[in-house]
This record gives structure tokens, sequence and C-alpha cells, in this order.
């Protein structure tokens, strides 16, 4: 019959089009430097192992302009990675009750904010000895 | 319909993108940021200590490898979205590299 | 009726177009008048050809899902005031196909929602003759919210994997799963969770979250998709770590 | 043209046509149901029910007691063998909707909860938050996916039906979506078609309530009945009509005019409680209360909006919490079509076309007169609503008669061969040929208009009073509506989701209806429930103790005829409502 259902395909741009699509490519975007971040660490740990010499290089290059350059970048991706993270937590888990109610979202994304300060200073405390 | 053995790589993606969300910011802080402005110093023996016992060594392969595992994930998917490839082949590109990292970090910590 | 607007309705009439076109008309409006309104003076005095959904012009029957400037909407509930000097365009719902001018096919979506099981699975029949079931508000607040979902697929049509992807079962219908395995009367988990576990169901899922975001009655279906990954994974763990689990 | 052959033809995929589906699927798998729908299942107008469903369920409460309101209430034109059969019915019927899994509201202990509805003498209403309808339907809507002998023909509009020496074998409808002519042959059809509200300017109904099963049977020479009986609710929102449930007022919402006062009182309803008393003030029935915005109107104690006179409606007392709680939907709508949270202002609320008593003529086990077929739903007349309709008996009502009629056409399917294929074949035809006229001819009257025409003459004519002038103006009107109609101009010649096609075989069948509307009205020269005549302002048992029976006769006026109500155990008395009630 006269039937002919017509199939828009899926625009070639399609995340550019829209500010909440754009805004998920970047939100995954951020793993490239997620990742990035990670084979850094990688290298550091087999620098480690290859004795204090070849540690003391890895930190003159992480000092270093392009070192810093690429951590600042890596920094602020992952800054987002986390905002957006604790941002969906509360879809990402089953609803805790207490006292049969539902513990509001907002309340477990502030709670997962304060884990964060708390846990980063913690790492830095660390580091610093 | 078969049932998807998707968990066994989402359990760990998603424990990744809790490290990275967590602690990776802090992290890159500390080496990308506070050290070069010399307000930390992250000495070889410090560095080492922390590594040397068995817990040290855990969490450390813990901060390295999950977020790689997390990023594999989300690279491969993404390409996916894309329209890039995003066959198989991308997946144990994606994952395999992934692997690489754990395994890698993991033998070094060992040397520790 | 002294204020005009712009609209531009996509048109595609299968008999006459070889692919979608669109067509601008200016549209005289009140205060109180939705989309759907101004579809409506469309037709009656415009362009009788005009062909679009829409009945209860109250959000509850789904009807008038469509693109308004881009974005998911129901016509019934988008005020025209809020556009005031703007150029209104209007398209049919994305990822859908056009069927003709505002109306697409949704029978993917009812085929999807057909197998997974979508009502309630109890092992045995209850007679009739011993009542109602007891369930408590906070047992009936578990699940409540994604029962409100009025199958308007504005989800689907913000939600990008689902045209990635063409199988996967997608939110509305992955929330009204949700609201079974979620509901004290139910033991049908299990059996829906042969499609919601499988690739296309759950895991075609990126979490975009766009489903949550469009959707008019707070249903969340983003959620409800996350906490079946959630299950799907205790399930695969238990299928292979406990004895007797088949892998 | 497409044949399709199945046991039981169901067209209208509301309440009604879905739970009968689901009765003939659970009786009788080895049956096949075609289930035809103009729109998708879920998007009939069942959906739009806010505010609950009667049954018994209280130990304070009786069948006797919902009879008595019942019959009361429609100021016994109601059959009451079939309102006996009714009340009974309905705890069960809803017993089994929550077997399905429909949330109704709950008390504390898990118990169903029931709230207060107008008209009511107790609190026996069961409902899910303010989304009553909404909730049964897609509960229906779902369980009806379980079964595999429903096939379903969504957004396939029915055009007629077909008759086969005095019995009804089936039926053609056009598939939308490609806009081909099928032929169903069925051993047995319901018609589930829902009410006509849109014959009026300013309804609650949806688009889709065009009164189309109704013209359907009235056109294959099945009766209307009580077509005069239309209800008005008395809280829409001035400029849409959108409702504002009645539960708004069974959670204590009270009614004042333009000096802030409970009016009610003043029209027999009082005294003012400034609690909700059941059957009293707030809690009146719908006809008195739009009545009474009538007379406060005529009075000019109403308060001027830009969309017309409208009373307000309170809510306020009961705070922010309840009101989110019990009537989330009600503060949604109020804030986005009239700009008012009632959490902070009253809503300004005028009577608006709600709900059609009459329809076809059925007796208690849903049969028509017309052998094969059987009718439920707002569609159909059993009659247990009469001269008003109490609120929540008719989401009720659907599963009640909508189960009836799938019971009664199982056995009527199980009985009767099918029709002859040839006799089929010809009906369809004669049925082609009818909208290929319509294509192919240059009609010169154009729908919209006639339409216009139409609600115009509907709200000033038969309106909540009425006149023997206003209605006779109102028939000849009509009548000459109906003969326009006949040149009536399709604009959109395309096949495929030709809803300009719809939108006049849909003023076709609404024409007919408003036309039985109207002359039985006139007929009728007495007041009784939602039918008040100025002219003749008392209930005139003597003469009209009975049901309008409106008749098809081609091209003409329908012919008016009467039927005694049955009448077993309640003499009709004065209806009385407010203090003297309880
Ligand atoms: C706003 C509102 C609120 C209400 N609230 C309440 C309440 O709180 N309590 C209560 O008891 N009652 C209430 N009512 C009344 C009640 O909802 C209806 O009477 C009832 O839902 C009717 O159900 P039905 O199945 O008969 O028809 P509908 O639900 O209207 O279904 C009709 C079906 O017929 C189909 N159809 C119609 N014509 C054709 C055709 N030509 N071809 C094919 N298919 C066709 C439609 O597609 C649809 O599927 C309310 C009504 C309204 C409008
Ligand atoms: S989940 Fe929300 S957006 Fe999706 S169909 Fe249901 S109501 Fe519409
Ligand atoms: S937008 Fe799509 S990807 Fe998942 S979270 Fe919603 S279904
Ligand atoms: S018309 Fe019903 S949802 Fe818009």
């Amino acid at each position: 019959m006269t039937r002919r259902p017509y199939v828009r395909p899926l625009h070639p741009h399609w995340w550019l089009r829209d500010r909440r699509q754009f805004l998920y490519i970047v939100r995954e975007g951020t793993s490239v430097f997620v990742g990035l971040y990670s084979a850094i660490l990688m290298d550091g740990l087999i620098r480690l192992a290859q004795g204090r010499e070849a540690w003391e290089t890895y930190l003159a290059a992480l000092s270093s302009p392009l070192g810093v350059t690429v951590q600042v970048i890596c920094l602020a991706f992952a800054a987002f990675h986390a905002v957006t993270w604790f941002g969906v937590t509360p879809k990402a888990m089953p609803p805790l009750l207490v006292k049969g109610e539902p513990i509001p979202a907002r309340t477990i994304i502030r709670g997962h904010f304060i884990l964060w300060a708390v846990l980063s200073l913690a790492v830095l405390l660390v580091l610093g000895g | 319909m078969t049932k998807s053995n998707e968990p066994f790589v989402w359990m760990p993606f998603g424990a990744g993108g809790m490290v990275a969300a967590l602690v990776t910011p802090a992290l890159i802080l500390a080496t990308g940021v506070l050290l070069p402005l010399g307000l930390l110093d992250l000495s070889y023996d410090h560095i080492r200590a922390l590594a040397a016992g068995w817990i040290g060594k855990l969490i450390i392969l813990t901060l390295v490898a999950l977020p790689a595992w997390h990023a594999a994930h989300r690279i491969q998917a993404t390409a996916h979205d894309l329209g890039w490839g995003g066959g198989l082949g991308l997946k144990r590109v994606c994952y395999g590299t992934a692997t690489f990292v754990a395994a890698v970090s993991l033998i070094a910590l060992l040397k520790l | 009726m002294s204020e005009t607007i712009t609209i531009r309705v996509l048109r595609y009439d299968p008999d006459k177009d070889a692919e979608p076109r669109f067509d601008d008309f200016i549209v005289p409006y009140r205060d109180e008048w939705v989309v759907l309104d101004a579809l409506a003076y469309i037709k009656e005095v415009l362009d009788p050809s005009l062909a679009y959904r829409g009945s209860c012009h109250m959000a509850v029957c789904g009807s008038c899902g469509m693109m308004i400037n881009r974005q998911p909407k129901l016509a019934c509930h988008s005020f025209i005031r809020d556009y005031r000097g703007q150029l209104v365009t209007v398209e049919p719902l994305d990822h859908f196909p056009i069927e003709r001018d505002l109306i697409v096919d949704q029978d993917g979506f009812i085929e999807k929602l057909s197998s997974l099981y979508p009502y309630l699975v109890t092992e045995h029949d209850k007679p009739l003759s011993e009542g109602p079931n007891l369930q408590t508000p906070a047992q009936l607040a578990a699940f409540r919210p994604f029962t409100q979902c009025i199958n308007c697929l504005l989800c689907y049509a913000a939600c990008p994997q689902v045209a990635i992807n063409e199988a996967f079962s997608g939110p509305a219908a992955l929330a009204i799963a949700h609201r079974y395995n979620r509901d004290s009367r139910d033991s049908g988990e299990e059996l829906r969770s042969e499609i919601t576990d499988s690739h296309h169901g759950v895991w075609d899922c990126t979490f975009v979250g766009a489903c949550s975001e469009v959707c008019p009655k707070n249903v969340d279906p983003a959620a409800a998709i996350q906490r079946t990954k959630i299950s799907a994974s205790f399930r695969w763990l238990k299928a292979r770590l406990l004895p007797g689990g088949t892998p | 043209m497409d044949v399709i052959v199945t046991d039981i033809a169901i067209v209208g995929a509301g309440g009604a046509g879905l739970r009968a589906a689901i009765e003939v699927a659970e009786q009788n798998p080895s049956l096949k149901i075609a289930l035809i729908s103009k729109v998708f299942p879920m998007r009939s107008h069942t959906v739009a029910a806010e505010g609950g469903a009667a049954g018994v369920v209280k130990p304070n409460d009786s069948f006797d007691l919902h009879f008595d309101d019942t019959v009361s209430g429609g100021d016994w034109l109601c059959d009451q063998d079939a309102v006996d059969l009714f009340v009974r019915a309905a705890p069960e019927e809803l017993t089994r909707m929550e077997h399905w899994g429909c949330p109704w509201s709950r008390d504390a202990d898990g118990r169903v909860a029931v709230r207060a509805f107008g008209g009511m003498k107790t609190e026996r209403t069961w409902y899910a938050a303010d989304k009553s309808g909404f909730h049964m339907l897609h509960t229906l809507f779902q369980t009806s996916l379980k079964y595999p002998s429903i096939t379903r023909y969504d957004e396939f509009y029915s055009t007629e039906l077909l008759v086969e020496e005095k019995r009804c074998t089936g039926l053609v409808a056009i598939e939308l979506r490609s806009g081909k002519l099928v032929a169903f042959r069925a051993k047995a059809v319901i018609l589930a078609t829902g009410g006509a509200g849109r014959v009026f300017p300013f309804t609650t109904n949806g688009a889709i309530k065009t009164g189309d099963g109704m013209a359907m049977a009235y056109r294959a020479g099945v009766p209307l009945k009580d077509m005069e009986f239309v209800q008005y609710h008395p809280t829409g929102l001035p400029g849409t009509g959108i409702l504002i449930t009645e539960g708004a007022r069974g959670e204590g919402g009270l009614l004042t005019n333009r000096d802030g006062y409970r009016y009610l009182q003043d029209y027999g309803l009082g005294p003012p409680d400034p609690w909700p008393r059941n059957k009293a003030m707030e809690l009146g029935p719908r006809d008195r209360l739009s009545q009474a915005f009538w007379h406060e109107q005529q009075k000019g104690r109403t308060v001027e909006t830009p969309f017309g006179d409208a009373v307000n409606l309170d809510i306020r007392h009961l705070g922010e919490k309840k009101i989110d709680e019990r009537l989330p939907m009600v503060r949604e709508l109020a804030i986005s079509y009239v700009g008012i949270d009632p959490v902070h202002a009253p809503i300004p609320v005028r009577p608006v076309v709600h709900y059609t008593m009459g329809g076809i003529d059925t007796d208690i086990d849903a049969a028509t007169p017309l052998p094969g077929l059987f009718a439920a739903g707002e569609c159909a007349c059993v009659s247990i609503n009469g001269a008003n309709r109490l609120g929540s008996n008719s989401l009720a009502e659907i599963l009640v008669f909508g189960a009836r009629a799938g019971r009664s056409a199982i056995a009527f399917a199980q009985a009767n061969p099918h029709g002859s294929e040839r006799a089929a074949k010809a009906r369809a035809d004669e049925a082609q040929a009818k909208i290929r006229a319509l294509f192919l001819n240059d009609g010169t009257e154009s729908a919209p208009a006639l339409r216009r025409a139409m609600n115009e003459t509907m709200e000033s004519g038969v309106g909540i009073f009425r006149t023997e002038e206003s209605l006779q103006q109102s028939c000849a009107v009509l009548a000459d509506l109906r003969t326009r109609f006949a040149q009536v101009r399709l604009e959109d010649r395309s096949n495929v989701f030709n809803t300009d096609l719809v939108q006049v075989l849909e003023l076709g069948a609404m024409l007919d209806v408003a036309q039985t509307m109207a002359e039985a009205a006139l007929t009728r020269t007495e007041s009784r429930g939602s039918h008040q005549r100025l002219d003749y302002p008392k209930r005139d048992d003597e003469d009209f103790l009975a049901h309008s029976i409106a008749s098809y006769s081609s091209g003409e006026r329908p012919a008016i005829g009467s039927r005694n109500v049955v009448i077993t155990r309640s003499r009709p008395g004065e209806r009385i409502y407010g203090g003297g009630g309880s």
C-alpha cells in the first residue's frame, strides 16, 4: 500500500546539536584523560621499581612544562568526571530508606562530595608524609 | 534471549569510576600541581615505603588499574556512540590496554 | 487572540513526498494555549491535511509527544507563551520512523514492552475470596514512581542509544519492568531478567540520563535501568559463584 | 479489501474493552479476539479519570447503601436489577484489579484505602492517588499483553457494523496507517467505544470521545437510551475544561462564590460543616452542584475570570504536604493551566460537560436488541446511572459490565456460526463505496464549521438548563446540520493517517448522537437529575418514570419512544442531600 515510513538517520553530529548530548560526550570523554593518567601512574611504578635515579627522572618529567600541562588538563577532566559521577549516584543505587522514607537525592550527592573532600585530604596527607 | 556477560566488565567499570572520582583528582593535584610547585615532596624513600607492604601494593594497584579499566570501557562505548568502528576489535584494544596497564603495574609493584 | 507565533512543522506525506520538508504557519494564539492547540488551529483553519496525534489535553494519555525546538515534549504541555518571539519548530519524535507529518510508528516500543512481562507475575493465582493483598504505603512507595509512565516515548527520542542500537529495549519499557520487579506482590523478576539482563536489555544503556531529564512524569527510567544493572550483576555473580548457579 | 476472521471482535480498548478482552481470554483461551481501537489502548480516555472507582469494602458499608445512593443519585431512573448486580460485583472486580497489580492507594496497615465521593453515603471509592483511571487503564493494558488469544488492531477506526439477517456479524474499520478498509468477521461484537462529550464545546472529554460506537449501533438499528442525560461536572478549569477531580472535594475542598461564601447551603445542600460530610455541601451530587453554579451566575455572584464566570475551589487549608500527597495532579494542572498554585490561592472552576449517562440500549447482560452485538462502558446504557451518574461509579461499571459483555459474547460466539462471507463482503463494499465517495465528490460544506455550529447549539440549547424553545431551536439546527453534512467536503485526500477523514467521520457520528440528545430532551417534559427544564421544573413520575428510547430513521429526526424503568425495591422518593440526608 502507500504506507512508506521515513526513517530519519541519526544526525552524524547528533552530539553537537544538543547541549545535553554534548555534555554526555564530554563526560564520557573524560575517560581518555583518566586513562592517560593511569598510564602516567603505571610509568611511575615502573620507574619506582627501576630505582632511585629512574624515580628522580620521573619526578622531573612530571614537573616539566609538558608534564604539568598534560596533568592540569587531566585534572580538569577528572574533576568534571567526579562532579558528573556524584551527580548520578542517587540513580545508581537502590533507594536507601531511613524510617521508611527514602534518603533524598540531594543528601546522597552531598554525602559523596563530603567523602571526596575527606579522601582527597587523606591522599594529600599520606603523600606528603 | 541469552543473558549478557556485561557485568564482568561493568562491575570493574563502576568501581573504577568511583575511584577515579573520589581519588584520582587528588592524585593529579599532587603530582601535577603541588609537586611542580614544590609544595609536596614525593621522595623515593617515602613512596617506596608506601608500596612496601601488601596493603600498600593493593591500594596502589587499585588506584591505577580500576580507573584504567573504567577508561577502557567508556572509550570503546563512546567510539561506538560516535560511529567510529566500535566493533570487537576496538573492544579488544581498549580492554587489552587496560589489562596491560594493570599487569605491568602489578609486576612493577611485585618487584619492589 | 492578538499575538501571533510562527510554527514551523515538519511535513511528510508518503503519497506525495519523497522526503520530509518544513511548512511555516502563522498562528494567532491565546495565553493558555499549548502547542497542541496551535496544531488544532492549523488543522482547522490553515491546512486540514496536517496529521498529528493528541487526545486528552492534560498530559496523561501520552499521545502528543513531539520534538519542539529539538526537545522531546508533550505538545499539550508546552505553552506557546513560553516561546513568545521565537520560531517554534515542531517535528515528529526523533528515533522513530515517520508515518506521516508528526505521526511516528510506535509498534517497536509496544513489542519491546510486551517482551518484558509487563504485568504482575505471581506463583499462584490468588482467589478473589481472599480479598486484596496487603501492601503498606512504604511498599507502594518503592515502585510508585515507575508506575507513572504514560508511554509518551519522549525518553526514546532523547536517548541516543535508542537510535544507535535498534534492538535496545529502551528507557520506558525497562522502567515498567522495574516497576513490576519492585512491586511487593510480584515474583517475576527472574522471568524478566531473561530480557533485562541480555545485551539489548539494560546493557545497551550508557547512562546518558537524558531519558529522565525529559520525562514529563518524573519516572526516572535512568535510575530504573541503573538499579536493574546492579541486580543483573548480582544475578550474574550468583550464577557463577554459588553452587547450583548455572553459568 | 482485507477480511479478518475472528471469533469475537471488540471495538474500543479503554477500560471496558480491555476488561472484556481479558475476560474472554481467561474464560475461553481458544476463542480468537480482535481488539480494535482508534488509538493505542493506553491513550483511551479512561486514562483521564482521576477520582476513583466505587465498591463496598468497609465493614460499616453495605450493598444496600451503595444501591440506595446510586438509585437516588440517578433520580430513580436506574434499572434496579442492574444496580443490584452492579453493586455486588463491583468489589470483586476492584479486587481483581488489585490482583493484577493496580497500585491502589493504601492505608497505613496495608489495606486498600477508600475515600469519600460526591453523593456517596460512606467512603467506598478506591483510588490510586489522583490518577485512578490512568492506573486502571495501564494495569488492564499491560495485563492484556499476557494473553496470546488477544490480537490488537491499534489505530483502526471502525466505521460501521456488519449486519446480516438481523444479526451482527462483524464490522468494518479503516487501518489508519495505510488507509485500507478492513472487514472483521466475528461471531459476536462488543462495542466499548466510550462517551460522546465532544458534541459539546466545553468538556473534560478528550478529542477522541465522539460517540462513534453509539452512532454505529444507532445506524444499525439499535436504539440509544436516555440520551438527554448529560452530566456536567461542577469543577472544570475555565478555558480548557480540564477536570479538577471530585477527590479534591472529598479531601475537604470548599466551593465559594465571589464573596467567599459557601453558596451551596442556599440550595438545600447544607449545613455548612467545616469538615467534609458525605452527601452534603461540596459532596452533594454533580447535577445539584452544577445547577447551583448556574443560579449563582444568574444572581451575579460568580467570579469573573478571563475565561468566563467561575467559582472558587479552595483547598488551601489542606496544606502543602497533604495536597502533594493526595492531590498532586490537581496542583500540577492548576499551576499549568490557570497559573494558580492551590497551596496559596483558590482554583477557579466551573461546570463542564463530563459524562453521557445515555447510550446503546443494553440489558443487564450487556446484550443489545441486535443479536450478536454487545456493548459496555460509557457508550452503553445498562442503565445503572439513571438521570445522573454518581462519581466513581463508572470506573467500576466499565469493569463489571466489560466482564459481563465478555461472558455474554463467549456464550453467543459458542452458540452461533459466522455470518456468510458473501454478505460481509457486500456490506463492506458498500462501506468502501461511501468512503470513496467522500474522496471523489467535491463537497461544499466545511467540517470544522459544521462542528462549531453543532457545539454552539448544544451548549445554548441543550445545556445545564433547557426549555421547549431552546430545544426546538437546537433540534432544528441539528436537523439542518445533518442535511448539510451530506455535502461535507473532505480536504485531505491522502491514504496514510488521514486524520481529516477521521474527523469528518467522527463529526457524522456526533451529529447523530447530538440529535438524539436534543430530541429526547425535547420529549421529556419534566426535570430529573441532569435533565433540567426551566419550563417543567418538577419531576413527573406519572409520565416519565421511563427511559427514553431513540431509534434511527434514516435521514429523519429520530423516533423517541419510551420504556418503563425496572423497579425492584426502591420506590421513587425525594432526593435528599445535606443535613436532611443523614
Ligand atoms: C476527566 C475525566 C475524569 C473522570 N473521572 C472518573 C472517576 O474518577 N471515576 C469514575 O468512575 N469515572 C470517571 N470518569 C468517567 C470514566 O472515566 C469513563 O466513563 C470511562 O473511563 C469510560 O471507559 P470506556 O472504556 O467506556 O471508554 P474509553 O476509555 O473512552 O475508551 C473508548 C475506546 O473506544 C475506542 N474507540 C472509540 N471510537 C472508536 C472507533 N470508531 N473505532 C475504533 N475504536 C474506537 C477508543 O479508541 C478507546 O479505546 C471520568 C471521565 C473523565 C473524562
Ligand atoms: S518514562 Fe517518562 S518519558 Fe518515557 S515514556 Fe514514560 S512517561 Fe514518557
Ligand atoms: S537516555 Fe538512554 S542511555 Fe540510558 S540512562 Fe536513559 S536510557
Ligand atoms: S494530548 Fe494526551 S498527553 Fe498530550
